[in-house]
């Protein structure tokens, strides 16, 4: 199995479904340590970009989609949130080229290189309680996956799992970057809204792949 | 929640809206993308001056634009920094050849955005440089994390870069200005209420009747820490003990004292607060020589207040007198 | 109660000590008696501007004390009148030997206290008048009641009023244009929120979250109706027919729209509102050819606005425009 | 019996304690149908004779007693009840004159001189639910009280039931009068709080009486 671009509009769609319905949860993850915004800078991006996923051109490929998803999120979110996710998915949109259809190396490099361009704009580094502590572990156990030859299902599901945890596990740090930053000691025991986010679109990234017959 | 508003997705629309039949003497308004620019804008051989950042923090930065400070001003949705397109459009319109200025306060959010639209204009042609304003003495500073918040004293920076951008003065000479107030201006703020974003309809966060947030910053964050209230002059104690650990002053100084209300305050409180800090500047032998008190950053209907001090010298007092014809600051025109 | 003060008691001494340190430059401060006085008066030959009231209303009345507005503020208590020996002892400071006007906002203790001082002042041979302000169309008019309250449009007639004086209009001219003002200018107010009252320590009316108070004063009284929270501009509308309904206007009248925050409102919220107002004026043929927007005449802490309308004429926008230098309005100097 | 100047410090200082002890009760009556000062008013007024009453010259006069007290209220107290109460009192003292002490002709004097002076500055009528609808009651009841040949002390306890009466059938009045009449209809079911202060004084001049060996 690999996965194309109806996948690719698919993961997008569930996305924006998701955030939509987890934009209150968002929004009180980030009051408690933010400025209660995430949830409406998230479900305001991924909401422009619906419309747009409607008459897409027939050579449309995956990162053509992906390369959509960042214009538009840039934007349209604002905040810290806009710049980084659409530097994200601008370098997986380069990180996977003009394929047709991605397999089970393509999305390794996909997440990849959405994490690297998220450091390379952000400069967080894991621990810092931000969006990486949950992309960096999905990273992880994507390349794990795929080393052992897993199939795009299995490995969208590790990393899925894999940046679930992570988010999970910002809520006992210290914030070194973002807003969570000038609480200090008073961020303990709050998850960190954009890991929480990223969380989200991993786990509709797979379960398109499940849902799909 | 209870606002006088229509819907929560307008605020910013509606009031820019209105900002613009009001002020249409001073400033035009740009709604798709949306920024507020001076009337007489791009105006040759001059560096622009743009500023922007979240809705919510009124007057900042839409009432600033105008003859001696800024040339535009860029709305986010409240609380939210503005995306790189009407930063963009912003510093296009302003651009009169001479480069242009981004006044950015220090926030992840607003510093990208900003950034990525200095990358884009400046493909375009245009020299465009960015200060980040960080004088929120609240956030430890350190190479490590995202630094201090700019607040307040955001305001002292865009009037007195104005002036300096209104004489004359080259992009290089500009910037040197606004890093100059950046660099001696602090500020350390207070919350009595919180605030209530308006597509939340919920509070910031909760503060019992006897309690009060130091540090706060200005998008309704909680602060550094929560202790029970205190009488007016022990809080204005703690803000300034907290700004002049930080800024070295010798007896003989010159300051600017900014006391800020942050949206709910009544003006006699500030006044209150102001009396007690000019009070124990004077004792520490700092002559209080130009002042400013008012509402001019504030947080929606927060209750309570910053103080923000600038060391003055010669030159930024003459900056600081020099005339200003903005919706929300205005004297010598 | 949650306040930046130290003692109830001292809340007006210590905000007065606190504006004349920062004022120092346009005003003077006498504490005992207690008044605000032009640093340049008494000015040979002007009429004397005096006004004064209760305090809580901030900026109103010190804050408009200068160049081309009063002469002297008297402030009371909060929300309490204050007494002849400050009034008196304001006009004589004011009195340069053209006569005084006193400018008093129709309430029956403003009234009384300002008549006894002007009785005393003018045993000592000052010349004086009073103006009685009473532009609040939410109370109805009768001789057989109190009648109307003043409320913002205080604020025009101190403007437009201290304009005349100060180009040199003699005493009866000075009258009969603050005169003109009040018969030209209407104003109904909205209350979201209550005010609390430094020595009472409660709220002054309690309000459900989902109400709101229509045609309040602006001294935290009960307005003449509770009604659920609507719209902006549905609300705005309702301000707006009480006006209109009051103050004949013909199309192509000329008006100086003027939205008045309480003390506790977001500047937004002023924008959208006066958007609508803007709106529904240019609908009728009206045209918003002056506007003010801002906390000018507050409840304390209060959220809510009023909405004035003034009728201009030639002579009212240009006495409007000229020059004037206050603490909290200012432009042309 | 008469009443000489003792009766009449006596009576201030009463006044100034039952002040004191009503200011809150004062003020949420004032919160109701206006704006919640009155009590406080009336306190700072009462509270700064005080100490004017020490150390009074030997040819003190229950005249020269009111006279303090007119023209200390009319300098501390503001707002409407200030001038109010200061021209009654000024008034009392003109009706009383140089008298050493006063029998019930001269308190009958003293109250009708005291409520026309309140209706010669503000106007009111009785009915207009102000203070003037404790006094009229009272000086109504003194007049009768003297006429049927009361001493000084019936005579005052008549004028004080008669103000509290007076006070209390303030309560399902409209006002026309001061800030109650803003009102409107609103006001019905209040009790104003100028003639509940009224109705204080003038029971703090009985209770001196009857206390009084
Ligand atoms: N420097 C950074 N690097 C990586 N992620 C960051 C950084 N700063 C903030 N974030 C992420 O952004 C999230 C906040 O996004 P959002 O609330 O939309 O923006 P803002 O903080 O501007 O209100 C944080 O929870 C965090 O995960
Ligand atoms: N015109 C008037 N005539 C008689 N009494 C009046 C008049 N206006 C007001 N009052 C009395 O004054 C009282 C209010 O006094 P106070 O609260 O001290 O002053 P203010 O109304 O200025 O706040 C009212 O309860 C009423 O009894
Ligand atoms: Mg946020
Ligand atoms: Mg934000
Ligand atoms: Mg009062
Ligand atoms: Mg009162």
């Amino acid at each position: 199995l690999t996965l194309d671009t109806t996948w690719t509009v698919r993961w997008i769609r569930r996305s924006a479904e998701v955030l939509a319905a987890s934009r209150a949860a968002l929004n009180t993850l980030d009051r408690d340590i933010g400025d209660g915004d995430h949830g409406e800078n998230m479900d305001r991006g991924f909401q422009a970009i619906l419309p747009k996923l409607e008459n897409l051109a027939i050579e449309t490929t995956p990162g053509t989609v992906l390369k959509l998803v960042a214009t538009t999120l840039i934007s349209t979110v604002g905040g810290a949130a806009g710049p980084l996710y659409g530097t994200a998915f601008l370098k997986a949109a380069g990180a996977v080229g003009t394929a047709q259809s991605l397999d089970a190396a393509a999305l390794v490099a996909l997440v990849t290189a959405a994490r690297d361009g998220i450091v390379l704009r952000g400069k967080a580094e894991e621990g810092d309680k931000t969006m990486i502590d949950a992309w960096t572990p999905a990273v992880n156990a994507a390349a794990a996956a795929q080393a052992a030859g897993s199939g795009v299902g299995a490995l969208l599901l590790a990393a899925a799992d894999a940046a679930a945890s992570g988010a999970q596990a910002t809520e006992p740090l210290v914030a070194r970057k973002g807003r969570a930053s000038y609480l200090g000691e008073r961020a303990i025991g709050h998850r960190d809204p954009g890991s929480q986010s990223t969380s989200l679109l991993l786990r509709a990234a797979a379960d398109v792949v499940l849902a799909t017959p | 929640m209870k606002k006088l508003i229509n819907d929560p997705k307008n605020v910013v629309n509606e009031a820019v809206a209105g900002f613009e039949v009001a002020h249409g003497d001073i400033v035009r308004v740009s709604h798709d993308p949306i920024f507020i620019v001076r009337s007489d804008a791009p105006i040759r051989g001059k560096v622009g001056l743009v500023s922007g950042g979240g809705s919510g923090h009124e007057p900042l930065h839409g009432g600033f634009v105008g003859y001696g400070m800024l040339d535009a001003a860029v709305p986010g949705a409240v609380f939210t920094s503005p995306t790189p397109d009407p930063i963009l459009a912003a510093t296009q319109a302003v651009d009169g050849g001479a480069g242009v200025l981004h006044i950015v306060k220090n926030y992840t959010g607003d510093v990208l955005n900003f950034e990525t639209a200095a990358d884009l204009a400046s493909a375009e042609g245009i020299d465009v440089r960015a200060v980040i304003i960080n004088d929120d003495v609240a956030v430890k500073d350190s190479l490590y994390t995202a630094g201090r918040r700019g607040v307040a004293g955001t305001v002292l920076v865009e009037k007195i870069t104005g002036a300096a951008a209104e004489r004359g003065d080259d992009l290089d000479a500009v910037v040197a200005v606004a890093e100059k107030v950046n660099s001696r201006v602090r500020t350390m703020g207070v919350a009595l209420t919180p605030c209530v974003v308006p597509h939340a309809g919920e509070p910031s966060f909760v503060l019992a009747d006897d309690e009060i947030e130091i540090g706060i910053g200005i998008h309704g964050e909680p602060g550094r820490e929560r202790i029970k209230l205190e009488p007016a002059d022990a809080i204005v104690d703690r803000l300034l003990a907290a700004i002049l650990d930080d800024l070295p002053f010798v007896r003989g100084d010159n300051a600017l004292l900014f006391v800020n209300g942050m949206g709910g305050t009544p003006q006699v409180e500030l006044y209150i607060a102001f009396r007690r800090a000019a009070e124990v500047l004077e004792e520490k032998g700092i002559a209080v020589t130009r002042s400013l008190i008012g509402n001019y950053t504030t947080s929606l209907e927060m209750a309570g207040i910053s103080i923000s001090v600038l060391k003055l010298d010669e030159e930024l007092m003459s900056l600081w007198d020099a005339p200003v014809q903005t919706a929300a600051l205005r004297w010598g025109r």
